[in-house]
């Protein structure tokens, strides 16, 4: 049992305050990560977390780790998942209700007995050696200590990862940057092409969305005032997704006829 | 001895069959000469042969010749080896002098015929597997003559095989002959694996030292091979249909040679069948059984040829009951082959010649009152006539007679029996031979206006004529001195048994004369002085009835081997498309199957990908759990 | 504290790695600094030229063999050798297929159907990110396989999984699916690796040790209790099964191999196999190898569903790149009985069959790019009907890599078969081998319906098309069905060179 | 350089030179591969000749190592079993061609195509026969699946893709079954003697029965599949009926002579003692492939299946002969390979033309073509002559000795087998009668009969058809010994008769 | 105090993120829950290292940390580009690779 290899290594009562204060909170807030509808809420909740393990790591005498885990993780990872969500709309929040058939009892299920696995097996679980707590490691400071080993033991992945971070940078601008391939026609432009045109039809202005259909939503077109629907009125994003309804059966002449 | 010279008398007329065939029309205008020259080539070799036998002591007559290692497995050893010896010297001067004959006959019956080159290559290549079948110094070597002269058969029945009822004929000669052929062969087999040989040698010399068993069951089989190529109860139903062949083809194969070659197995192997008392038992009570089955069948029948078919099948059976009597019967079996070789081939050719002059009608009812169109016809006829229903001195007198006398002589209830059995045959022969005659040659005319019956051209005649003598004259020339008997001493070891002799040879021959006569009158009465109706009438008894239709044989084989057949067949092919090719089709929808379905589980939802890896992860652990607690 | 030690990298060692990197490197500075017309040609020069140049510095150093190249974080050795080689040999060939730009977007931040996408395509650019990119996920390749601890396998894996994630979003055509492969790809690939990581945790409690050296020598050591190493095995093994697609940690495969862009599929399809197997074999070859009676009956159980499995539903597919995912879920399968045969020859062999199969891919693949129609490449099955008559070429190309994937004689796909089922039953896994043997034949039915369908069915006029391929795509196809009939007719040579080679240092 | 290797090379670089041709030159295509063809029959006749009968063990022998690794060896050599089927090969390629001059027309592709395939067909046949290591017999038996599997697909008629996919997968399942085995073999080899695929030195391995059977019923399925054994049988009549008929014959009457060479190469030599404890079962499906192909035969309506169905009694036979264990059924089944060959090919060389002229394969749309093209008909007939083993013609010798030497040591099998020659005759005499005989059918007055170029083709096969029935010897002598080689090999003697023939002189 | 309950926290929240990618749809929370499985790897790694006494598994969790940064980057932008073509950071909306 890992309880008695660990015996001698029992930690003050202080840290045990702590960590039982702490521990369940954190667990607790996990699962209310998992249950609140908006994802800004999530957020706030593993900033949370984050921030409740960067306690147990100092508490663990990974001092270093500790900052870091604020610094980096909380501060900055959190930040632009926050960032990210305000792009996406802080607002949004997605219903709790399940919308594939029987994953939620199934995941209940499987969290259940994972978890509970997961738990019964660490119970289970000894470990060869004896407790050794890190005074020894830590002597010299735990900052420097990591320094150390960084430097030389795992210099290699310390370069490597450079790599890494250099394909973040390069991923983040393919996807993200979205340079002028050509020059955008300015406004005074556009009026200029719109009255100068071979047709005055669209001199009055694109039709809005759904205007003259019968149908009023985004993805119906609106109908010129000739009865022809106007492709111009609907988004282009939702033509390339396929989302454009067929404006056929709203179409003027179309009623007409049926009526006679 | 051996002799070098063996060989041609195979050689001629295949070679004349390769050249008929292979030249093809080519040789229309000079075929059938060529053919008769290739026969008659090989008769006079036989002639040479037999005179040269004739010149060396008795011991020594036997000629071989060997002409190469034909199969040679392991101790499975077989040469094309050759032999004449007594017995096959017989066969080989009636086949070639017979078959001569009967190309002479041929070159005119088939002069219209635009194929009769082509007739002339399946009668050659008949009379060159014919002599092998006779020849071979082994049963392998036998059984390809033996099956040559199937192959002969069924072409030559279905030489006008554009009418489909002849094609089938043909087929049902030759299935029949196959499931006699099956007999042979697993004889051979049997001889092989209990003797370890299978030439006639090897066999005679060790047949002593194997068990009655297996010589028992090498004689059954033998005699099921005999059943089968002789017409001989239960695979004689082909013969009468075989008559669809052209005339000659029947006076050849089907009555002087072919069928009587079963005779000639059960003679030559007469080493086995003396050694299995049991198979010699059973061939004489096939031979019995058939011999009274032909000869009623013959009562009934309209179509002469038919009749003369069904007469041959129990003339057949007197020589198989011969040869199943032992080496008492062999010599007169022969005796009868021989002699029934002269006068039922000359009755064949008098039925040709008939036909021929009656545009080919076959019906007697529709003949009648012949004998002044056709004088030399209803001669020769006449005197085979004569010799079939045993008159003296007559040939079949003398052949028959003896075969009668030794089943009578073959002792206790087999012996009476088997005589009965012959005796009544001789009766029923005499009756349904001399119905033949009337309602052919005597009578009014029954014919319509149309027929102009003629007598047929020398050609035809001639030979004829020339088979005649035969008949009259072959049966005392063989008795002469025990003749035949003594020559073939040597091959089948003839010993009269007269010990408890149960009649004497006179009595025999007076019961027969009395039972011949009973029958010749009965069928005076009934077909001389009483009008035959051209159309049979419909009002006769089920016996008739069933003679008629060839004692129903052809109904048994339909429904005991066809009907259960075709639905095999057809069970077969359902259940080979439904089951087995089903199973597999099956095996493959299975795959494609919980392809489709385990394809499913592919939704597209990336959260339930993550459930397949969280479930992975799951059962892993819960395996870490089981193991490890 | 213990005392500083200076860090010593043997670079020679580590130079194939550097090369690629520096590659990359230069090619990130070629974005920043060069006009977008050069751009193309140089990123094309530099990727080729620094993977050419890192496979002949590999061959320079193929003897050697060290554990202390850095610092014991990377393992040079045979195996290394080879499977770097492998990958650097697959990833030229799969260059010389990305370089035909027409597959990738213009501007991936545009949005699908936008103006602005619609001004990008017409503006005739080309998208070069792709090259460094490229780069960096072979760097990572490259170091996966060497890696001789748990942080620098982690770290490669993500260097690898990175560019990977990127790339397949990167498609022309269809973005919607290639930008939702890309999200799977991502958000499945991250939580693989949590798993990957909490295995890592579970074997670091075990042995205190991140090192594999240290790992192995506390399982040979062994204390009665296993219970993290197992936990150890079994979630590190996760991260690695997900990347080679075992069953059932597949279900990514099908989904990114037919939205990213086709020569991304057959990069990531052909070198992530390599780099995740040989991952897997340092690991169960070295580490594990003495706790082999506590993974092995869990590996056969997922090697033997994911042959199956495999083969099964690839049966069912109507798009060729999802049947070539089943296919390589198959492979995987077979794979892995290379990985639990444990021994020698199952180490030759699975080093075979990597490369075998690896070239194969990219071969098939690369056929995969020439069958278009007006809006791109045609990846319905049905529209294949009849592709030996538009082209014969590309049909028999493509039927050879279906046949050398069904292990037919002759193929390098039988030698890589044979090999591995003969080392699989060597190791007295003769279950497996049957069952290999099974779904090869379930296998051999979908790759010859194919066949069926470019040979023997009648092609619909529906305006499929196969394009003249360009120069180098046409000599990544020569050269990949050359090596695999090569590698069919007559392997001796790399076998034996494999056999030489091919051994892990410990 | 050796005479095998030479005479695989030569096809294939006839296939390399065909394929430089360009497409529109179909004749030229054609021609050339006549030529190779008949080259490659010349040189395997000098081989016949050259080979020596009085040895037993292997000729021609060339080794190259080629596997290293794994101790694969390109190492090729014949005994007699594999010499008969070599020039049954040779000597039947040339025909095929001849005879199918025009087969390469309808098809998907073009000519050049089909003979590119019918060559590298022959090369790896030639391989197959001769290959002397396990590894190599493996390559070549799985990948001339593939040139076959064209061949129908892309020339055949009707349901062909169906038939092509179906023979494959039949067959690749049995080749992987094989496989397995041959895996086992190789590592048994491994721990025994060092990696080798050699076949002399795989008979000896020490084996515990149970792998041996495993590893038995592993090679003997491939090989049932491949010689078609009840039940394995269901993808014969499908590939034979949409094949063309060139196609046909190497598949009637070459490829599948390999299952049944396999059987005695490997199965007996490898594995004795599984062999003669699988005996039983196999000669009760071998007897059951007599009959029941016989059955099946019979109540066809179609040309070319009711020819497969036959060759399915046939390869009864064959197996009959093999698991008999006697020389004289091994001699008789080497013997019948050869002639079935033969045989076979003749019925569909034959009915190929008959078809092609009326255009239908139906045996109900012929008739009477006796009277319009009796040439042809002729052939046909001695074919089918020749099918039903009639004395006097090749196939019978061969049946005989199947059956004789069955019946020496298991009497039952062979005189049920013996059924068989009875229903031969139905299977045979009904198509005859039906198509050849009777009345002319309309539609068929105007059909031509054979033209110079197909009685060339035709000759020499009805030529050793009728020379071998009666003049076995040559070919007898060559099989022998291997034959008696491989008995003794596999522990066996022949059965002796009940009583010495010997004592009595 | 244990440190091995340190563990026991790890686990749970390790669980709790694992279930979270599998219930929750919005991507970037999907995501925040990958982090939290990584965070809850870390913790194991920490404690692991006092346990071990060996600061190794420091050194992981501080790659974690550096290498989870980059993969926050990669991911977010991935799906701001998911979202900006569909206006939906919905991880089910994204479901036309199927079957």
């Amino acid at each position: 049992m890992i309880h008695q290899a660990l015996a001698m290594g029992h930690t003050q009562t202080p840290e045990a305050v702590l960590f039982w204060v702490l521990g369940p909170l954190a667990v607790l807030s996990a699962l209310a990560m998992l249950m609140v509808k908006k994802a800004v809420h999530s957020a706030i909740l593993l900033a949370w977390i984050m921030i409740t393990l960067a306690i147990f790591y100092i508490a663990q005498d990974a001092a270093f780790l500790g900052i870091v885990q604020v610094v980096v993780y909380t501060g900055a990872v959190m930040m632009l998942f926050l960032f990210i969500l305000m792009l996406v709309g802080v607002e949004s929040s997605e219903s709790l209700t399940e919308t594939i058939k029987g994953l939620r009892p199934i995941a209940i299920v499987a969290a259940l007995g994972f978890g509970g696995l997961l738990v019964s097996l660490i119970g289970h679980a000894t470990i060869g050696r004896a407790y050794v707590g890190l005074v020894d490691a830590n002597a010299g400071g735990n900052v420097q200590a990591l320094a150390g080993l960084l430097f030389s033991k795992y210099v290699w992945a310390f370069e490597v990862v450079s790599a890494l971070l250099i394909t973040a940078a390069l991923g983040a601008m393919v996807l993200a940057h979205n340079h002028r391939l050509i020059q955008r026609p300015t406004q005074r432009d556009l009026a200029t092409a719109r009255f100068r045109g071979t047709s005055l039809a669209r001199a009055a202005g694109l039709p809005g969305p759904g205007v003259y259909a019968l149908h009023n939503a985004v993805d119906v077109p609106a109908l010129l005032p000739d009865g022809t629907p106007s492709q111009a009125s609907i988004s282009a994003t939702l033509k390339a997704r396929g989302d454009v309804i067929d404006s056929r059966p709203f179409q003027l002449s179309a009623i007409e006829n049926e009526e006679e | 001895m051996t002799s070098n010279s063996l060989v041609y008398l195979i050689a001629l007329p295949l070679f004349g069959a390769a050249v008929l065939l292979l030249s093809g029309r080519r040789s229309d205008r000079w075929g059938h000469i060529f053919g008769t020259l290739m026969s008659a080539g090989s008769f006079a070799v036989g002639v040479s042969l037999f005179l040269k036998m004739l010149g060396n002591p008795t011991g020594e007559r036997a000629l071989t010749q060997k002409l190469f290692s034909w199969i040679s497995v392991g101790s499975f050893q077989v040469d094309a080896g050759l032999l004449a010896d007594q017995l096959s010297i017989c066969f080989v001067l009636l086949i070639t002098g017979v078959g001569t004959l009967i190309h002479v006959y041929s070159i005119a019956y088939m002069s219209h015929d635009l194929d009769r080159r082509r007739f002339f290559a399946y009668l050659n290549f008949f009379i060159a597997a014919m002599l092998l079948l006779v020849l071979g110094d082994s049963y392998l070597n036998l059984y390809v003559g033996w099956e040559g002269v199937g192959l002969a058969s069924y072409l030559l029945i279905g030489f006008w095989n554009q009418k489909p009822t002849y094609a089938t004929a043909a087929k049902k000669a030759f299935v029949a002959n196959r499931v006699g052929d099956m007999g042979l062969s697993l004889a051979i087999m049997i001889a092989f694996a209990t003797l370890g040989t299978v030439s006639f040698q090897g066999v005679k010399e060790h047949a002593s030292q194997a068990s009655t068993g297996s010589l028992t069951a090498i004689g059954i089989m033998l005699l099921v091979a005999a059943t089968g190529k002789s017409a001989q109860f239960p695979l004689q139903a082909w013969l009468g249909d075989a008559m669809a062949g052209p005339t000659p083809v029947s006076a050849l194969i089907h009555a002087a040679t072919m069928v009587t070659a079963g005779v000639y197995l059960i003679t030559r192997s007469n080493f086995i069948f003396d050694l299995a008392p049991t198979a010699q038992l059973a061939v004489a009570i096939i031979g019995a059984i058939t011999l009274l089955f032909g000869a009623i069948i013959g009562m009934a029948k309209d179509d002469i040829k038919k009749a003369l078919a069904a007469s041959t099948m129990s003339q057949i059976g007197y020589m198989v009951l011969g040869a199943g009597l032992g080496p008492a019967g062999y010599a007169f079996a022969i005796m009868h082959l021989l002699t029934h070789g002269f006068f039922k081939a000359g009755m064949f050719l008098g039925a040709g010649s008939v036909m021929h002059g009656m545009n080919d009608e076959v019906n007697m009812r529709r003949y009648g009152g012949l004998r002044k169109f056709m004088p030399i016809t209803f001669a020769t006829f006449g005197l085979g006539y004569l010799a079939i229903i045993g008159v003296p001195p007559f040939a079949g007198f003398y052949s028959k007679d003896k075969i009668i006398e030794v089943a009578f002589n073959a002792g206790g209830v087999k012996g009476i029996a088997l005589g009965t059995a012959a005796l009544l045959g001789a009766m029923i022969t005499a009756f349904y031979m001399t119905r033949v005659v009337i309602l052919t040659f005597a009578g009014s005319k029954r014919w319509d206006d149309k027929a102009h019956p003629h007598e047929s051209p020398f050609l035809m005649w001639a030979p004829m004529v020339l088979l005649a003598l035969g008949s009259v004259a072959s049966g005392f020339f063989f008795t002469h001195g025990n003749s035949l008997r003594n020559w073939l001493a040597p091959v089948v070891e003839a010993t009269p048994s007269h010990e408890g002799e149960l009649l004497s040879p006179a009595v025999v021959s007076i019961l027969a004369l009395v039972l011949v006569a009973i029958g010749v009158g009965y069928a005076i009465i009934k077909y001389l002085l009483n009008e035959v109706p051209q159309v049979a009438p419909a009002d006769v008894t089920v016996f008739t009835k069933a003679a008629r239709k060839d004692l129903l044989q052809d109904n048994f084989n339909e429904a005991v081997f066809m009907r259960p057949g075709q639905s095999l067949t057809r069970g077969l092919q359902v259940a080979d498309t439904k089951l087995i090719d089903g199973a597999v089709h099956g095996i493959a929808r299975l795959a494609i199957g919980s392809g489709n379905l385990l394809r499913k589980t592919q939704t597209g939802f990336v959260r339930s990908y993550a459930m397949w890896i969280l479930a992975g992860a799951i059962a892993l652990v819960a395996t870490i759990w089981v193991v490890t607690l | 504290m213990t005392d500083f030690i200076v860090p010593k990298l043997s670079y020679v060692q580590l130079s194939p790695i550097l090369i690629v990197l520096g590659g990359a490197l230069i090619g990130v500075l070629i974005e920043a600094f060069l006009s977008r017309k050069v751009r193309p040609i140089a990123q094309l020069t530099i990727t080729l030229g620094s993977l050419i140049l890192a496979l002949i510095q590999l061959w320079h150093i193929r003897h050697e063999s060290s554990l202390t190249a850095a610092m014991g974080s990377v393992a040079i050795d045979g195996a290394t050798i080879l499977m770097q080689g492998s990958i650097l040999l697959i990833a030229i060939l799969a260059v010389a297929l990305i370089a035909d730009n027409e597959h990738f977007t213009v501007l991936a931040a545009a949005v699908p159907g936008s103006p602005e996408e619609r001004d990008s395509l017409q503006s005739g650019e080309k998208l070069t990110e792709v090259f460094p990119l490229t780069l960096f996920a072979v760097a990572g390749m490259l170091l996966f396989p060497a890696s001789n601890d748990l942080i620098t396998l982690f770290v490669a894996l993500e260097m690898l999984s990175l560019p990977l994630y990127l790339m397949a979003g990167l498609s022309r055509r269809r973005r919607l699916m290639s930008q939702e492969a890309a999200l799977k790809y991502f958000l499945l690939g991250a939580f693989s690796s949590a798993f990957f990581l909490f295995g890592a945790a579970y074997l670091y409690g075990y042995s205190g040790s991140v090192s594999l050296a240290g790992i192995r020598a506390a399982v040979v050591g062994g204390s009665g209790n296993d219970v993290f190493l197992l936990m150890g095995i079994a979630f590190l093994s996760i991260g690695l099964l997900f990347k080679v697609g075992a069953v059932p940690f597949h279900a990514w495969t099908p989904d990114v191999y037919q939205g990213a862009p086709t020569p991304i599929t057959a990069f990531m399809a052909a070198a992530t196999k390599v780099a995740a197997f040989g991952a897997m074999l340092r690991i169960f070859y070295t580490s594990l190898a003495n706790a082999n009676w506590d993974w092995r009956p869990m590996m056969s159980i997922i090697a033997i569903i994911t042959m199956l499995f495999g083969s099964v539903v690839a049966i069912a597919q109507r798009d060729v790149k999802r049947m070539l995912a089943y296919s390589s879920i198959a492979h995987a399968g077979f794979l892995l009985t290379g990985v639990i045969a444990l021994n020698k020859s199952g180490l030759d062999a699975s080093i075979f069959y990597l490369f075998a199969y690896g070239v194969a891919t990219v071969g098939a693949f690369g056929v995969v790019t020439l069958v278009r129609d007006s809006s791109g490449e045609v990846t319905d099955l049905n529209k294949w009907a009849g592709l030996a008559k538009r082209s014969p070429f590309a049909a028999t190309l493509f039927a050879g890599f279906l046949l050398a994937f069904a292990g037919i004689p002759l193929t390098s796909g039988f030698i890589g078969k044979f090999s591995i089922f003969s080392a699989a039953y060597e190791s007295g896994n003769k279950s497996l081998v049957i069952v290999g043997v099974l779904s090869s034949a379930i296998a051999a039915y979908f790759y010859i319906r194919v066949i069926v369908l470019m040979f023997f069915k009648d092609a619909a006029d529906d305006g499929t098309s196969v394009i003249i391929p360009s120069i180098l795509t046409r000599s990544t196809l020569i050269i990949t069905s050359v090596i695999t009939i090569l590698l069919g007719v007559y392997p001796a040579p790399l076998l034996n060179f494999i056999n030489s080679l091919a051994s892990f240092v410990r | 350089m050796n005479m095998l290797t030479s005479l695989m090379l030569l096809p294939l670089i006839g296939a390399l030179l065909i394929s430089a041709l360009p497409t529109t030159k179909s004749l030229l295509a054609k021609q050339m591969t006549l030529g190779t063809t008949l080259l490659v029959a010349i040189g395997v006749i000098v081989m016949a000749i050259r080979f020596d009968t009085s040895k037993t063990d292997l000729q021609f022998v060339e080794t190259h190592s080629w596997i290293p690794t794994f101790g694969i060896n390109y190492s090729v050599g014949v005994d007699g079993i594999a010499l008969v089927l070599i020039i049954l090969s040779a000597l039947l390629a040339p025909i095929v061609v001849l005879a199918g001059w025009n087969e390469s027309s309808g098809g998907r592709w073009s000519a050049k195509t089909f003979y590119i395939l019918v060559l590298v067909l022959e090369t790896m046949i030639i391989g197959v026969f001769s290959a002397n290591d396990l590894f190599l017999f493996y390559v070549f038996f799985e990948a001339m699946l593939i040139p076959v599997y064209f061949l129908i697909g892309g020339y055949g008629t009707g349901q062909r893709n169906a038939a092509a996919v179906k023979f494959l997968i039949y067959s690749l399942l049995g080749g992987l079954l094989m496989l397995a085995s041959i895996i086992a073999l190789y590592v048994l080899s491994g721990e025994q003697s060092g990696h080798t695929f050699n076949i002399n030195t795989l008979s000896q391995l020490q084996m515990s029965s149970t792998t041996q059977n495993l590893l038995f019923l592993g090679f003997f399925i491939a090989f049932a599949i491949k010689a078609p054994l009840w039940p394995l049988h269901t993808w014969l009549p499908d590939a034979a009926q949409s094949a063309t008929p060139g196609t046909s014959v190497l598949l009637l009457g070459i490829l599948d002579k390999v299952g049944t060479f396999g059987m005695i190469r490997y199965c007996l030599t490898l594995f004795p003692e599984a062999s003669k404890t699988f005996t039983p079962l196999i000669l009760v499906l071998a007897v059951i492939s007599i009959i029941y192909g016989a059955f099946l035969a019979i109540g066809q309506k179609d040309l070319k299946r009711l020819i497969a169905f036959t060759s399915i009694s046939h390869f009864g036979f064959i197996t009959m002969g093999i698991f008999a264990m006697t020389s004289q059924g091994h001699s008789g089944a080497t013997l019948y390979m050869f002639n079935h060959g033969f045989s076979t090919a003749a019925l569909f060389i034959v009915g190929g033309w008959m078809m092609s002229r009326r255009g239908s394969s139906k045996i109900s749309d012929f008739g009477g073509l006796q009277r319009v093209t009796p040439v042809m008909a002729w052939s046909f007939f001695i074919a089918g002559m020749s099918s039903l083993a009639l004395p006097g013609l090749s196939s019978f010798v061969s049946e005989f000795l199947v059956l004789v030497g069955t019946y020496t040591r298991y009497p039952v099998a062979a005189i049920i087998g013996t059924f068989g020659i009875v229903l031969a005759a139905l299977y045979i005499l009904i198509p005859v009668q039906r198509a050849l005989h009777g009345p002319t059918m309309p539609g068929n007055e105007a059909l031509s009969d054979l033209n110079l170029r197909e009685k060339i083709a035709i000759a020499p096969v009805i030529a050793i058809i009728i020379a071998l029935g009666f003049y076995p010897s040559p070919l007898l002598n060559i099989i022998n010994p291997a034959s008696t080689h491989t008995i003794t090999q596999a522990g066996f003697t022949d059965p002796l008769a009940q009583i010495d023939p010997k004592a009595g002189k | 105090m244990n440190p091995a309950n340190y563990l026991y926290v790890s686990a749970l929240l390790f669980t709790i993120g694992a279930i979270g990618v599998v219930v929750r749809r919005n991507a970037i929370v999907v995501f925040m829950c990958v982090e939290l499985m990584l965070n809850a790897c870390n913790l194991a790694f920490v404690t692991f290292a006092r346990i071990n006494g060996n600061l190794d598994g420091q050194v992981v969790a501080f790659f974690t940390m550096v290498v989870a940064a980059c993969e926050v980057v990669v991911g977010l932008a991935i799906i701001v580009t998911i979202y900006r073509s569909r206006r939906s950071a919905s991880v089910d909306d994204a479901s036309l690779l199927k079957r």
